[in-house]
Order: structure tokens, then C-alpha cells, then sequence
């Protein structure tokens, strides 16, 4: 084993490392969420995230801004789906406590593969007509250098999305660090795209992932890998496929909660007070 | 028509969309569509297996591997031929907004705030045949003019543009998109419903025929089908939806 | 099943499906490599392919340009490794019979990625300074349009390659076309960025390798394939990984006999009349 | 020096590649070079298991799981410290040659066509330790200026390089590299190897300091690990040169 390996530790902890002002890429609700670390990153609570969704976000993103963490939100869209608006997102972008930075999917996997090849941007079809561009000034049109002679062929060009962290959930990881994240490869390219990357898991299993063909192919090498927490049933409410369902009575009761500004505050004092701290 | 007769809102709906899908090779569907989701497994039935149908979000019907940007890279590739969108105003010209209401000016302090554009302003111009769905038809939601464009409808002659709306279907009507005259044309009724009607609930001009048909119901083996093989397909993956409509799930 | 499902074929009618002129990307020989198909693309003799290696060539393109199936070769590379220079390769460069579109792997990875998306280009870093601009003129260097005010931040643009038909091995696929390939993601990228993908395959296996979490993970759905065949050893005399090794033997003999074009023409001669096709 | 007197060539540019590796986390190296691999190896165990070491091509030390493109986006992302190239010409300001001889103008038809460029076009600009390797140290190999650039030993001020060579090993001696004067300094010479014996042999000019020293020698600790454990892990990547250099396979 690497003494490189990247460090074991309590789900407080690694919340502890997500500083206040962090650039945070988030999963959508049907990848892996690391809620428990949520929960942590409220208790504290931190500042001024910046939240970019891979491509949108749900409950995380509601709930981490109903509880002030949150300075700025990059996403294709913010919702809790079938449970409805993300009221705390809506509320804090109609009082101006929000900055939002509107996007569209691809154009925000787009910018994680700019960074994932360290390139300054990737050129993105569509867009173009959107008011998307309007909001977007760092969204650039341009002409296509390769048209043919004659041509004008214009094409937006999206920059290089490169979060401090990313943060996610996943089943399982070995003790050298490698996370087995199946099929879910957009939680690779938050991964690949960020400067560190934390993540809960089920259960840390013994041996190394990679030493199995069939599980090396959905498996996140510890190089990528900046420290590493258990958390059984961490993703809860949220569901984690093929693990367990989503609690649906428990999101519907957030979603209810989180309408008005005291429920939001009632359901998390309520939250925190419920889940206490782990060292 | 006694069968017709019997067809809930969200069948009508299905059944109206189902044949705009026939021939085709690929459709997608996003993974809270429940109403193009039966339309397109319904489709796949009776093309005897030939249309692939992927559904986001569900485990059987999604054949993706390759991470959330499959779906727009497959798509760019080509190889998806229909898919759906919404918006929370779409207007005359199918531009649709799923961003919010207001001046843009006054962008992000929307008046009411929408979820978010989602791969609207990508897949709406490179999808070839683009079903805009939205149940309520009011002129609230078919707007004269939408408060922010998250996809156009159409596009300039020398703007990259493969796709784009092929039709809008409501809960109370099909209209069919020209793209060279940027415009709708109201394809059919649904049942009991009347031109009158339509033009009081759209908020956008349209083109109205001398004789407007009937959306046409689904014949009694069609009716079956989807209410036996097709519900309970649907309900694997959209169980509320089946269970409402079907009562099965 | 899908009655979409690509078809099951012959090994034989399977290359039968590449026709003369078609840009046929292949992977380098640690990936997994048609063999047997090459073979009956020799024994045609297919004629005038585009041959793109994703990213470096061995063995594969050494046979189809002794046999004189090729026009063209795109590759970061052409080697038979430590069986030493491509002979055939490098004969036909000589005699001018073969054109050459020299690249760099990342150019090439870059060039496919860019048709898996749909986009005309990518962009990449290096590059600038190198001879490869000056013999590639499709490659071209643009300025950075999202440099900072003021400065000139020189990049290359690599035009998107989409190749007619990508051609591969892989251990295993299931009755409904589903192909698993594990880690050599790079056969998923050819599967994404070509207008067709023949693969051939060790083994059918019951079931659908979707269904399997952990299979899944490394498996290039139907959607993509073809066509398939079945080729029990398809890879050999090269090996595929996790099934069977390099028969070195075999490799040395082709490497010593292809270093004359006589030698070439009574090592395929044996070869054709050794391995009879099958229909 | 009677350890050194035992050593092989081969162990000699081991020992000699090995410490421009301390310190870093991250060495890759390419599937075909033992020597480099050995060196990366022996520089981890010395490590403590602080430097990791990807080795292209072997089962048990590449990590990569996402296709022939990860070696690249990772060195693009700054996650790679160190890397190998080599040349079929490699000249006096390090540019390298993988394409072949003889005139551009005649491209592609070379008096000699080495097997390509790989990734040095890209890796070379982009991974801040770039060791230069070649066994062949004639003036063949170590050209006034190379026939063709594959990549660029330097670059002008405003070209994104955050990477570039550092060093240059060979069966003779270990050259360092400056890249503000993009030039060669003759840093030390293998045992038995003299200052005339490398003017003789290097085709390309290059400064000599007054005194060159001797390629350090492995001390005993580190010769009997490399002979031991190490052996062991390259055979696994490597046998056929473990075989040769170690007897065991």
C-alpha cells in the first residue's frame, strides 16, 4: 500500500477540509450525494461555496443554501423534481443573496473536460441564440477556424470549469484510495476536472479495486482521490443506486419544510440536532 | 368512438404523441416525462422492437455507460432522433423558457424562478425531431413572447442546426411547428375540445384550418396494448404516474 | 431483445461489411485487435483504407499495408514494439506508395473526442514548434479567444475524426449486441466517434451485461454496434488482456518475415492457406 | 568502488535516473523502457511509498481506468511530475526526433522512418520533468539539429509550457539541461567514461565543466534493493530485461 494513499477520515473532518469560499462541483440527486458531509458542512456552518452542479442539482444544493453556505450557484438547473421547486434556491435568487451563473448540461461537461484536458475551453454546439449567452459573459462565440473558405460557422466556446473539490458518494473504496463508482462516470470527470476530491462511501472493502477486471472499469484510481470518509447510508434521503431507495416521505417532508424560511430553519435545527457530531 | 370516450387525459396525450415517433430509429426521453415515456414505449411496441427508447433515470430502459454527457454527445453523434422538451413559457415562435419570468434586466431576480435550462439550449438544435410537451395550456405558459430564451426555435441559415420543434402537444391540442415560417398550426382537438377554446388558452398566434381534425384515438388493440405491456412497463420506471393512470404499479 | 440488436455474423461476412476506401480506425496492439478479421481483410484484399490508429498501430496496420489494403495511415505511431520496426510500414513509406498524416496520441484522442461530441475541434496544448504542424495543414493554431486582455496565447485546433468504421476485439458480448470491453475505454471512444463498429468477440454470453452493475460499467451499449462475430482467439497471435498472452513466437516469425516484401508474400500465403475462411 | 566496478550498464543509468526522481508524487513512464520503469521503481521504494509510479502497459502498476486518453488529461491536469522520452535524433537544444531522417522537404519518404512521435508532442510541454533517454550515445543519435521536431526542446515566452527536459541520460555519461540558454551541460560521466570519449561520440555542442564527476554508484542499501525487490517488480513489466540484467524472469 501507498503510504500516498489518501487519508481515512471521520465524515466531520472531511467536511473540514471544504473551506469557505470553496469552488464545490456537486452530483445530480440520482448520482452519488455525500449527504452526511452536507450535514456537516451546515452544522459549521461553511461560507460562500460555489456550487457547480454536474450538470444540475437537487436537495445538496437546496439545502446548502437555505443553510447561508452558498455565495454562488453554476448549474443547468436547480430542482428536487418529482418533490417539486428548490424553494430555498428560489427564495435566495429572488432576495439577491444568490449569484447564479446560468447554464445548460453539456456546456457544464463541456467546461469539466476543458479542465479534465487541461485545456482553456472546450467549443460547444447550440447555444447560440440563447439568452444563456446573454447571462453567460464568460461564454464566448467565435467562428470556427476549420469552415470551409467562405464560411461563417459560428460557435460558442465554453471555459475550463476547474472546482477546488469535489465532493460525492459512492459504494465503495479500497484501502489504497480507489473508489468503485460503476457506471456513474460523471463523478470520474469531477474528479479528473478538480483541484481535490472527497468522497463518502459505504464501506471500504479489502483488496484493491483495481485488481479486478470488472470492477477496475468503473473504479476512480486513488491518484485522484484526496481523502476518504465512511458513511453508511450516506447518501440518505437521496437514494444510491443499487444500494438503496430514495426515502421519499423524508424528501417530501424537506421539500414541504423548506417552502418558508422558519421551516427551512426548523428542519435543519432539527436535522442537526438529530445527527450529532462524529469526530 | 366509445373507447375514445373512455381514454383519460394522459392517454389522449400518449396517443397523440406515439405516431409522431413512428419510423424512427432512437428516441430519448428525460426522466421526469412520464406522458412521452409511455408515448415512445408504446411506439417501440409497435415497431415490432426496430426504435431503441431511452429513458434518464431509468434502470432498464437507460443504456447509457458513459456518464451524464452521453446522452448530448449521442445526440450530437446523430444517433438520437427524437427527444422531448418543456418550458414554463413557450411561444408562438417555440422558443422556450425554462429559466423564469420577468424582464431579463432584472435576471436572476426572477419573478417566478423555473428550475434551470437543462440540455435544452443544446439538444433543441441538434435532435432532429424535437416534441415540445407541456399538460397546461393556458396563456400563462403559451406566452406571446417567452421572458427569457433558455433553446430558440429556429435559427439563422448559417447557425449549425440539425433539430429543432416538430410539434407542441397540451392537454388540449396538438400543434404542428414550420420552421421556415417560424409558427404553429393547430393539428388537432382533442376530444370535446374546440377551436374556440384553444384560442382563448394560447397566448400566441397560430394558424388556424378551414376543418381541424380530432386528435385521433388509439384503436382498441393500440388501447390494450398500452394499457397492459406498455403500464406496466411505465410503471417500472415511473410508478406515481402508473399508478394514477392505470392504477397498477 | 430488440430485433434492432446488430447482427451476428461470420467472421469472413463480418469484414466483408468493410469495404474498399473506408477510414477504419483501429487500436494499438495492448488494446484488443481483430485478428481474424484483418486476416479475411487480407485474404480479400480490401483495398485503399484510411487506416486510423487510436492512437499507435502494430501489428494490424504492418499486415493490411504488406498485403496492400492501405492508402493512408493516421497514427501517432507505427511499431511492432519489441518486435522492433514495422517493416512493411516503413517499405511503403519509402516506396511512396503510402500516405502519411503523422500525429500525436492526445492529437488523435483529441480528433475522435471531437466526433464523439459532435463539435468540429478540439483544442490542445504542445503542439506549437513542432514539425508535425508543418506536415499536418489540416491541423491548424489559433489565438486563445478567452486570453487575457492584451496577451497572445497560441493553440492548436485539432479537427474532429470520424471514421467510417471502427474495428475491435473484445472479450465478451450478449445476445442483445451489449460488448464489454473493461478499462480500454479508448474502444468505447472509437465506437462513440465512428459512423459504424464492427467488433468481434471470444465468447455470446447469456443475459444482458447491462444488467450486471459492475459489468456494466465497462461495456459499450448496442446502440453503438454493427455488427458482431464470433472469433474464439480473435486476437491472436497477439493477446487480449485477462484472456491470453502474446504468442512472442508468432510475433518474432511475422517481425523477421515481413522485413522483405518476399518474406511478407510466403508468410501470408501460409498464413491464408493455414486458416481457411469461414462462411 | 568495488560495488560500482560490478555494476552492469544497464544498473549505472538506473542509479544515474533515480535521484532526478526524488521527491516528486507522481512518475510515469512509457511502456517500453525498462530502465526508466526500473528507475521510477527503484525511486519509489526509497520513497517510503510517497511517489507513486504509473508504468504504461503493466498490470499491477498502471492505475488508469479511463482509456488511452488518461495518461494524457492527467499530465494536462499537473498530476504527472515526470515523464521519459526519447529520440531517434536528439539534438543540442533537446528537441527530438521519432519521425525520421533526411530532409523535411522529402516527407514521408525518409532515409530512415523511425515509428512515430507517440505523445512527445504533447508530453514534452507539459510535464515539468522531462528525462531525456537514449542508450545509443553516437553521433547518430545526438545530432547538431534534428531532421525532424517531433517536439521542441524550448519554447518562445508566450507558449503555454509549464514542462520541458531536464536531463539527458545515455550509456555514457548524464547531460542536464538549461532551458534559458536551451543548452546541454555535461553533468557526469559513467564509470570508465572520459570528457574526450563523449566530444568523440555527441554530435551536438555542449558546455564541460572543468571538473566532471562520475555518475554516482549506488550505495550498497540501495544496489541490494534494486537487486532485490525491484528486480522482482520489473520482472513483472519487464521480464525479458530483468531476465538480461538480473537473471531473474
Amino acid at each position: 500500500m501507498l503510504t500516498s494513499a489518501p487519508p481515512l477520515l471521520s465524515v466531520s473532518v472531511l467536511a473540514a477540509r471544504i473551506g469557505n469560499g470553496t469552488k464545490l462541483v456537486l452530483p445530480a440527486d440520482y448520482s452519488g450525494c455525500a449527504m452526511a458531509v452536507v450535514t456537516e458542512l451546515m452544522r459549521r456552518p461553511v461560507r460562500d461555496l460555489h456550487l457547480v452542479g454536474a450538470p444540475v442539482m437537487g436537495f445538496q444544493a437546496d439545502q446548502l443554501i437555505g443553510a447561508g453556505c452558498v455565495a454562488r450557484v453554476e448549474a443547468a438547473a436547480v430542482t428536487l423534481g418529482e418533490h417539486g421547486l428548490a424553494s430555498r434556491f428560489t427564495a435566495a435568487l429572488k432576495s439577491g443573496e444568490l449569484e447564479m451563473w446560468d447554464a445548460t448540461c453539456p456546456a457544464i461537461h463541456a467546461g469539466l473536460q476543458a479542465s479534465e484536458k487541461g485545456v482553456p475551453f472546450m467549443p460547444m454546439r447550440g447555444l447560440i441564440g440563447s439568452d444563456l449567452l446573454a447571462v453567460r459573459p464568460d461564454w464566448k462565440v467565435i467562428d470556427n477556424p476549420l469552415a470551409e473558405d467562405g464560411k461563417r460557422d459560428p460557435i460558442a466556446i465554453i471555459p475550463a470549469i476547474q472546482p477546488d473539490v469535489a465532493l460525492f458518494h459512492a459504494a465503495k473504496a479500497d484501502r489504497h484510495g480507489n473508489v468503485w463508482i460503476g457506471i456513474r462516470r460523471e463523478l470520474m470527470l469531477m474528479a479528473h476536472a478538480s483541484k481535490a476530491t472527497f468522497v463518502s462511501v459505504e464501506e471500504i472493502v479489502d483488496g484493491n479495486l483495481l485488481d479486478d477486471p470488472a470492477l477496475a472499469a468503473g473504479t476512480i484510481p486513488s491518484l485522484y482521490i484526496s481523502g476518504l470518509a465512511v458513511a453508511v447510508r450516506g447518501a440518505a434521503p437521496i437514494g444510491l443506486a443499487d444500494c438503496y431507495s430514495a426515502d421519499n416521505a423524508a424528501l417530501a417532508a424537506y421539500a414541504t419544510a423548506a417552502r418558508s424560511s422558519a421551516g427551512f430553519r426548523d428542519w435543519l435545527a432539527r436535522k442537526l440536532d438529530r445527527e450529532p457530531v462524529t469526530a | 368512438m366509445s373507447a375514445a370516450s373512455h381514454l383519460s387525459p394522459s392517454e389522449i396525450m400518449i396517443a397523440a404523441v406515439a405516431p409522431m415517433l413512428e419510423g424512427l430509429g432512437h428516441v430519448a426521453v428525460g426522466s421526469q416525462s412520464p406522458i412521452p415515456g409511455s408515448a415512445a414505449l408504446l411506439a417501440q411496441a409497435r415497431s415490432g422492437g426496430r426504435m431503441r427508447v431511452s429513458i434518464l433515470g431509468s434502470r432498464d430502459q437507460n443504456p447509457f455507460t458513459d456518464g451524464g454527457r452521453e446522452l448530448f454527445d449521442c445526440a450530437g453523434q446523430g444517433r438520437i432522433d427524437a427527444f422531448f422538451l418543456s418550458g414554463g413559457q413557450i411561444d408562438g415562435a417555440a422558443n422556450i423558457n425554462l429559466v423564469g419570468t420577468g424582464e431579463i434586466e432584472t435576471y436572476p431576480r426572477h419573478q417566478q424562478r423555473f428550475p434551470g435550462s437543462f440540455g435544452s439550449a443544446y439538444l433543441y438544435y441538434v435532435v432532429p425531431r424535437v416534441i415540445l410537451f407541456r399538460e397546461e395550456h393556458t396563456p400563462r405558459t403559451l406566452v406571446k413572447v417567452v421572458d427569457f430564451i433558455s433553446a430558440p426555435g429556429t435559427s439563422a441559415a448559417n447557425v449549425y442546426r440539425p433539430g429543432g420543434p416538430f410539434a407542441l402537444v397540451t392537454s388540449r391540442c396538438v400543434f404542428s411547428f414550420d420552421k421556415h415560417r417560424a409558427r404553429f398550426t393547430l393539428q388537432s382537438l382533442h376530444p370535446g375540445v374546440t377551436t374556440a377554446e384553444i384560442a382563448e388558452y394560447t397566448g400566441f398566434a397560430y394558424d388556424t384550418p378551414a376543418r381541424v381534425p380530432e386528435t385521433p384515438s388509439p384503436d382498441p388493440a393500440t388501447l390494450a396494448l398500452l394499457r397492459g405491456d406498455i403500464a406496466r412497463l411505465v410503471a417500472a420506471t415511473y410508478p406515481g404516474f402508473a399508478l394514477k393512470t392505470w392504477g397498477i404499479g
